[in-house]
C-alpha cells in the first residue's frame, strides 16, 4: 500500500462510522442535494448516509438521473400510447432505449440525447462524448447500431464564439462516429443568439437486433457474477452529471472541477465488437453501460431492476488513477465502460472473448438476494443501501407553472407592419438572401466532415428530407442466398425554437409534423418517436410552463399520429444567466419502407416531370424564417398544425412511392416553397419553371411556412393516376410547374428568374466563408 | 482483414461478393491466411490511428505473413487505412498525412485510372474517368520529389484526383502501385460504389473484377 | 532569430488514448521495460528576439494548448 | 525508472498542414514576430533503467517516427 492510500484509509467513511454520527455535517448542499432531500436519505437508511453513499444519492437523484422535475409530465407519453402501436413495442420507455418491431423476426432501437454543458466547455471532446454516450445506450439493448445523426444549435453564425463552439462539435461529431465506423445520415443545424453561451448538441443513434435478442439492465439470478468490462476508471468529469445538470453551468464554472471527459472512440469500437460477439453467444444475463453518474448508476440499476441485492469490492474496480478515492470512483464519469451480469458457468467464456478484443475485465461483485446494493473498500462497508431507493424511488416534484408574463405581448404582435416585398425584382433578393442565411445556406461544410458510406447500406443521407439505412446482416444473407435484404428504416430529426416559444404546445406538434414528414417523404411509413427536450431552469415557472405545454403537444400529438414515443432525455438549465434558450424540443421520427429501391429522393433530376404542390398554403409567417432574417422579428403564433392533414400527406406520399408515381419529393418546411425549390434543383441537376396560381400572392405563395406541404415531380405518363388519388383522397395537389433541363435557373413566371448558378454561389459559400 | 478498428471490413467483404469471388474475412491476430489467393486491406482507423494512421497495424501477426505473400506476387489491396498500412510496411513508397485543411473529408470524387495494368486496375481502360467516394482525415500522399519522379516515370501512379484536390496529395495522387503491380494502395474507396441503391456509381466494382481476372482469368 | 520549443501534453489526471496504444503495440514489437508512455505535441517556433515571454505565453494559452485538458512547458 | 522524451518533427522538405494553419491564425490573434512554425509529437516515455540506448532507438525508428517523412530525437 502507498503512503497516500494508507493516509486516505484513515478518512474512509465507513457505515460503522455513519451509525456512530448521526448528526455528523456532510456536505450535501454542495453536492445539489436540497435539505428535504437530504432528510429523506437519512429516513431511509434510517442513519445518516456514508460519504459515498451521499456521493451515489447525490448523482442518482440529480435532475439529470431522476427526472424530478420532468417526471409527473413525462407520464403522458405512456399513459397517451396510440392503441395501434402498442403491439410494436417490444420494450418502452424507461429502459436504456426503446425497441420497436419493424417485423421478420428484425427490432430496432433508437434514441437521442443532449451533451449540451460539455460541448460549450470543451466543444470538441464534449460532443465526441454525447455521440459515445448515445451509442452504448444502443448497445446496451443488444443491438448493432447501424447510423447515427446529430441535431445542433449554436448562437449567431457570424459570433466569435460560434467559430470557437461549431468546427470543435464538427469536429467532435464527426471524429467519434467516423472512428465508430457508423454512417453519419443526417440532423440539423440553426442558429440564434440564445443559444450563444449554450449550444445545444443532441446526438441520435440506431440499432438494430433480433427480436430474441433484446438485452435489458438487470442483475438478476444470486450467484451471478458484476463485470466491469472497458475502459479503467480515471478522475475525469467527477460530479458531471448532479452538478452540471443541476445548477447553471455558469454559476459553478469556477469553483467545481471541470467536468470534462476525454472520450477513446477506438475503445469504444473495440467495447462495441466486443459486445456483439458476446451477445453473440448469449453469454449476458443483464447489462448495462456506463454513462451519467457512472458506477452509480450502473450498480443500483441493475441491482434494483434485478433479484435486488448486490455486494460489490470497490477495491476491484481497474483504476487509471490510483489516489481516486470511493466517492470518486462512485462518480466519475470515465467513458467506454460497461458492466455486465454473468453466470458463473458462462464466465469464462465471457473473459476469453474480452481477451481476444483486448478489453479490461473484471469482476467486482455478485448478485444476491438480500435486497440491499453494499460495497465494500479496503475491508470496510462504505455502502449499504435499498438499490431502488436511488435508481426509481427518487424526489418527484410539481414545479410550478405560470405562463410567461410576455406571452401575450408576443403572441399579439403579429409583425403586420413588417414591409413585405412586391416586385419581382424584391421577392428575387429576398429569395437570395434567405438561401444565404445561416440558418437555410447549404451545410456541407459540417456534413462532409461526417462519413455516409461506411457499412454499405446508406441508402439516403444528408441533405435529403431523412436518412434511410437498409437492414441487412450476414445470418439474413446466409437464408436469402446471399442477397442482401430490402427492408429500410428512415430517421429524420426536427425542432424549431422560435415556433415553440411563440406556442409550446404547437410548435413541438409542429416539430414532430415535420420530422413525420420529412421521413413519409422518402416513401417510409412513420413508426416511432423518440425526442430531446432542450429548455431553461424547471425552477423558473415560465420555463416549466413551455416544457408541460410542449410535452402536452407531443403526447398528444403522437396519439393523434398513432406512433409511439419509445424513450427520450430531456435536458434542463440550458441557459445563460438567467436568460433561457428558446425552447427547443427535438423530435425524432423512425419509419419504415419494405423496399429500399423504392425510396423516394429530393433532387430533380428528369426533365418535363409536373411539380405539384401538396397541401394548402395561407398567409402564415409567424416565427417563420423570413421575419428573422429579414426583420429580426419574432411575434403572433407558429404555423397552424393540423395533424389529420399531415397522416393524409404521409399516405400521399407513402403510396406515391410505392406505386412508383413520384420520381422526386420533398417537404416544405422552414423558408416555405422556394427553399424547397432551390434545395431540390442544387441537389439535381434540372431547373424548374413554376406558375403562380392566379388566386395567390406571389410572396405568400413562395415563402409562407404553412405546414403539412411537400412538392413531388410527376412523370406526364403518371400524372392522371397521380392526381386521382389525391382526388380520391381529397389532398389538395396544384400543379405549379414543370422540371426543365434547359432552363438551369429557378423561373417564377411573370416574376423573376434566379440562375442556379447564382443560387447555388450563394447557398454555397456561406459557412466556408464563415468557418474556413 | 480486420484490425481492431477496422471500418470497411465489412464493406470490402461485400465487394468481393458482388464481384464473384468468395470472400473470407481474416483476423489481425491470426498468422496464417489459410488459402486466400488475394487480400484486402480494408478502411478504418486501426488502433484509432492515435499514432499515425496505419502505424501500429503493420505489426500485427497476420501483415507478416501479407508482406512475404505480396513479395512473392500475391495481390494485396490497401484502400484508405490499408494504404496507410502499406506505406507504413514499406510494401510502397511514401507517407500519408493529416489533409491540409485539416478537416476529415468525406465526398464523391472523380479519379482517373491512369495505370490499367495491375492487378486491381486491369478491367479499366487507362485514361477512364471514374466516380467514388472519398473519406479520409490523413489521406494527403508524399514523397520526395526523386520519388514521385520515380513513380511517375515508372507509371506506377495508379489513380489521380480530378478537380479540387481533396487533400493536399502530392501530384494529386490518389492511388499508387509496387514495381509488379500486385500491390496497390488507393486513398478513395471503390467498395462504396458496387451498388446502385448505397453508391455514387458502381465504377468501384471493377478493381475487384479486376483481381479476379488476374487470378482466374474470368471476366465477371 | 531564435528557436523556440513548445511541448504539449494531456493534463495528467485526462485520459490518453493515444499513448495507451502505443503501450499496447510495444508488445508486439518486443521491446520490453517500458512502463508508460504519454503521447503529447511538440511545436518548434522560429520567433524574433523582440518576442516577450508573455507573449509567448498567449500564444502557447490560446493556440497550440487547449488550457482545458493540456498543460504546456516552453523551452527557450 | 527513468523518464525518457522523444520528439519526432517532419521531416523540412514535407509540408505540415498543422504548422502552417497555425502561423496563419496568429495573424488573427494579433500575435508577430513568429517567423515558422512546425509541428511534431511529443513522448514522455516511463522505461526501466536497463532499457538500451539501441532498443529506445529502436522503438523511435519503427513505431514512434516514420523515418520516411519523420525525424526524431530522444533525450534521456
Ligand atoms: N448536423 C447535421 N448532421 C447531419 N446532417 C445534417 C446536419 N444538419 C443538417 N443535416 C442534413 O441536412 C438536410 C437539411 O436539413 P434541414 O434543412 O434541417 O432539413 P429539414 O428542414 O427538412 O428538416 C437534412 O438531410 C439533414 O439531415
Ligand atoms: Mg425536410
Amino acid at each position: 500500500m502507498t503512503p497516500s492510500s494508507a493516509a486516505q484509509r484513515s478518512l474512509i467513511d465507513t457505515v460503522k462510522a455513519a451509525k456512530k454520527s448521526s448528526d455528523a455535517q456532510q456536505p450535501y448542499r454542495e453536492l445539489g442535494l436540497a435539505d428535504n432531500e437530504y432528510a429523506r436519505i437519512k429516513e431511509i437508511l434510517g442513519r445518516r448516509p456514508t460519504s459515498s453513499e451521499l456521493a451515489m444519492y447525490s448523482v442518482m437523484w440529480s435532475e439529470h438521473c431522476s427526472y424530478k422535475s420532468s417526471k409527473v409530465h413525462l407520464k403522458q407519453f405512456g399513459d397517451k400510447v396510440p392503441v395501434e402501436a402498442k403491439d410494436i413495442l417490444l420494450v418502452g420507455m424507461g429502459e436504456n432505449a426503446g425497441v420497436v418491431d419493424i417485423g421478420d423476426g428484425w427490432a430496432v432501437t433508437f434514441k437521442i440525447e443532449s451533451h449540451n454543458h460539455p460541448s460549450y466547455v470543451e466543444p470538441h471532446q464534449g460532443a465526441a462524448t454525447g455521440v459515445g454516450g448515445i451509442v452504448r445506450d444502443i448497445l446496451t439493448m443488444g443491438a448493432r447500431p447501424v447510423a447515427v445523426m446529430d441535431s445542433l444549435r449554436f448562437g449567431p453564425a457570424n459570433a466569435p464564439d460560434t467559430a470557437r463552439v461549431l468546427p470543435g462539435v464538427v469536429s467532435g461529431v464527426g471524429g467519434y462516429g467516423n472512428c465508430l465506423g457508423l454512417p453519419n445520415i443526417g440532423g440539423e443545424v440553426a442558429f440564434d443568439s440564445t443559444y450563444l453561451g449554450n449550444p445545444l448538441v443532441n446526438a441520435l443513434c440506431v440499432g438494430v437486433l433480433r427480436t430474441d435478442e433484446i438485452k435489458l439492465a438487470k442483475a438478476d439470478g444470486p450467484g451471478s457474477k458484476v463485470v466491469l468490462f472497458g475502459a479503467r476508471t480515471g478522475g475525469d468529469g467527477i460530479g458531471g452529471a448532479s452538478v452540471l445538470a443541476s445548477a447553471s453551468f455558469e454559476a459553478q464554472g469556477k469553483t467545481k472541477r471541470p467536468a470534462v471527459q476525454v472520450g477513446d472512440p477506438f475503445a469504444e469500437k473495440v467495447l462495441i465488437e466486443c459486445c456483439l460477439e458476446i451477445f453473440a453467444a448469449d453469454l449476458v444475463t443483464g447489462i448495462q453501460d456506463l454513462g451519467a453518474a457512472g458506477l452509480s448508476c450502473a450498480t443500483t440499476e441493475l441491482a434494483a431492476a434485478g433479484t435486488g441485492g448486490m455486494a460489490v469490492d470497490l477495491d476491484l474496480a481497474p483504476l487509471r488513477d490510483e489516489t481516486l478515492v470511493p466517492e470518486e470512483i462512485l462518480m466519475s464519469e470515465s467513458q467506454e465502460r460497461m458492466m455486465a451480469v454473468v453466470t458463473p458457468k458462462n464466465l469464462s467464456a465471457f473473459m476469453a472473448i474480452c481477451e481476444k478484443w483486448d478489453v479490461t475485465a473484471t469482476v467486482i461483485g455478485e448478485v444476491n438476494d438480500s435486497g440491499r446494493l453494499t460495497m465494500r473498500w479496503h475491508g470496510e462497508k462504505i455502502v449499504d443501501v435499498p438499490p431502488r431507493t436511488l435508481a426509481h424511488e427518487g424526489p418527484v416534484y410539481q414545479r410550478p407553472i405560470r405562463r410567461p408574463y410576455d406571452q401575450d405581448a408576443l403572441n399579439g404582435d403579429h409583425g403586420n407592419g413588417l414591409p413585405r416585398p412586391k416586385t419581382g425584382e424584391k421577392l428575387r433578393s429576398t429569395a437570395l438572401k434567405l438561401i444565404a442565411s445561416p440558418n437555410l445556406a447549404d451545410k456541407s461544410w459540417i456534413t462532409d466532415q461526417y462519413d455516409r458510406y461506411v457499412l454499405g447500406n446508406t441508402v439516403l443521407a444528408q441533405p435529403e428530407d431523412a436518412g434511410m439505412v437498409r437492414v441487412t446482416d450476414e445470418r439474413w444473407r446466409a437464408e436469402h442466398d446471399g442477397e442482401d435484404s430490402t427492408l429500410g428504416l428512415a430517421l429524420a430529426t426536427d425542432g424549431n425554437g422560435r415556433y415553440t416559444r411563440l406556442d409550446p404546445y404547437a410548435g413541438a406538434q409542429l416539430a414532430l409534423a415535420e420530422a413525420y414528414r420529412n421521413v413519409a417523404t422518402t416513401g417510409a411509413r412513420p413508426l416511432a418517436v423518440t425526442n430531446c427536450l432542450n429548455f431553461g431552469s424547471p425552477e423558473d415557472p415560465a420555463v416549466m410552463w413551455q416544457f408541460s405545454e410542449a410535452v402536452r403537444g407531443i403526447a398528444d400529438g403522437c396519439q393523434q399520429l398513432g406512433i409511439p414515443v419509445t424513450g427520450g432525455n430531456v435536458s434542463f438549465y440550458n441557459q445563460t444567466g438567467t436568460s433561457p434558450i428558446l425552447p427547443t424540443p427535438v423530435l425524432g421520427v423512425l419509419g419504415l419502407i419494405d423496399d429500399v429501391t423504392r425510396r423516394t429522393p429530393m433532387a430533380f433530376d428528369q426533365d418535363g416531370h409536373q411539380l405539384y404542390l401538396l397541401g394548402d398554403t395561407r398567409d402564415e409567417f409567424g416565427g417563420s424564417e423570413w421575419a428573422y432574417v429579414m426583420h429580426g422579428f419574432l411575434g403572433g403564433k407558429p404555423p397552424a398544425v393540423d395533424l389529420d392533414r399531415e397522416k393524409l400527406l404521409a399516405d400521399v406520399l407513402i403510396n406515391a412511392s410505392r406505386d412508383g408515381l413520384v420520381d422526386a419529393a420533398h417537404d416544405l418546411s422552414d423558408g416555405g416553397l422556394f427553399v424547397a425549390l432551390a434545395e431540390s434543383c442544387l441537389r439535381g441537376t434540372t431547373g424548374v419553371r413554376v406558375i403562380v396560381p392566379d388566386d395567390v400572392d406571389p410572396f405568400v405563395f413562395l415563402f409562407s411556412e404553412s405546414a403539412g406541404r411537400a412538392i413531388v415531380a410527376v412523370p406526364r405518363t403518371e400524372e392522371v393516376r397521380f392526381t386521382d388519388m389525391c382526388t380520391a383522397r381529397r389532398l389538395p395537389a396544384t400543379r405549379i410547374g414543370v422540371l426543365d433541363v434547359l432552363e438551369s435557373a429557378i423561373e417564377v413566371q411573370g416574376q423573376f428568374r434566379l440562375p442556379l448558378a447564382e443560387l447555388r454561389t450563394a447557398w454555397a459559400s456561406t459557412l466556408p466563408d464563415l468557418f474556413g | 482483414m480486420t484490425f481492431p478498428g477496422s471500418l470497411d471490413d465489412r464493406d470490402a467483404l461485400r465487394a468481393v461478393r458482388l464481384a464473384g469471388a468468395e470472400p473470407v474475412p481474416l483476423w489481425h491476430g491470426e498468422k496464417w491466411l489459410s488459402d486466400v489467393v488475394a487480400v484486402v486491406l480494408p478502411g478504418g482507423f486501426s488502433y484509432g490511428d492515435y499514432l499515425r494512421a496505419g502505424a501500429i497495424a503493420r505489426f500485427s501477426p497476420a501483415m507478416q505473413s501479407v508482406i512475404d505473400g505480396a513479395k512473392n506476387g500475391m495481390p494485396v489491396l490497401g484502400i484508405c487505412n490499408g494504404f496507410q498500412v502499406l506505406c507504413e510496411a514499406h510494401l510502397l513508397p511514401g507517407a500519408l498525412i493529416r489533409n491540409d485543411h485539416r478537416k476529415f473529408v468525406c465526398r464523391d470524387q472523380r479519379l482517373r485510372i491512369e495505370n490499367a495494368e495491375t492487378a486491381w486496375t486491369n478491367q479499366y481502360e487507362a485514361g477512364q474517368e471514374i466516380v467514388v467516394p472519398l473519406k479520409n482525415g490523413e489521406g494527403g500522399y508524399v514523397a520526395d520529389p526523386a520519388t514521385l519522379d520515380a513513380l511517375e516515370a515508372d507509371g506506377r501512379v495508379v489513380a489521380r484526383y480530378l478537380g479540387d484536390n481533396p487533400n493536399g496529395s502530392y501530384r494529386a495522387i490518389a492511388g499508387i502501385t509496387n514495381e509488379a503491380g500486385n500491390v496497390v494502395g488507393l486513398m478513395p474507396h471503390p467498395e462504396h460504389a458496387v451498388e446502385e441503391l448505397t453508391g455514387p456509381s458502381t465504377d468501384g466494382l471493377a478493381f475487384f473484377t479486376s483481381v479476379l481476372q488476374k487470378l482466374v482469368g474470368i471476366p465477371a | 532569430m531564435a528557436r523556440v520549443v513548445v511541448d504539449v501534453v494531456m493534463k495528467p489526471e485526462i485520459l490518453d488514448p493515444q499513448g495507451q496504444a502505443i503501450l499496447g503495440a510495444l508488445g508486439r514489437l518486443g521491446i520490453e521495460g517500458v512502463r508508460g508512455v504519454r503521447q503529447g505535441k511538440h511545436f518548434e517556433l522560429d520567433v524574433d528576439e523582440s518576442v516577450s515571454e508573455e507573449t509567448l505565453h498567449r500564444l502557447a494559452d490560446t493556440l497550440l494548448a487547449n488550457p482545458v485538458i493540456e498543460d504546456f512547458s516552453i523551452h527557450r
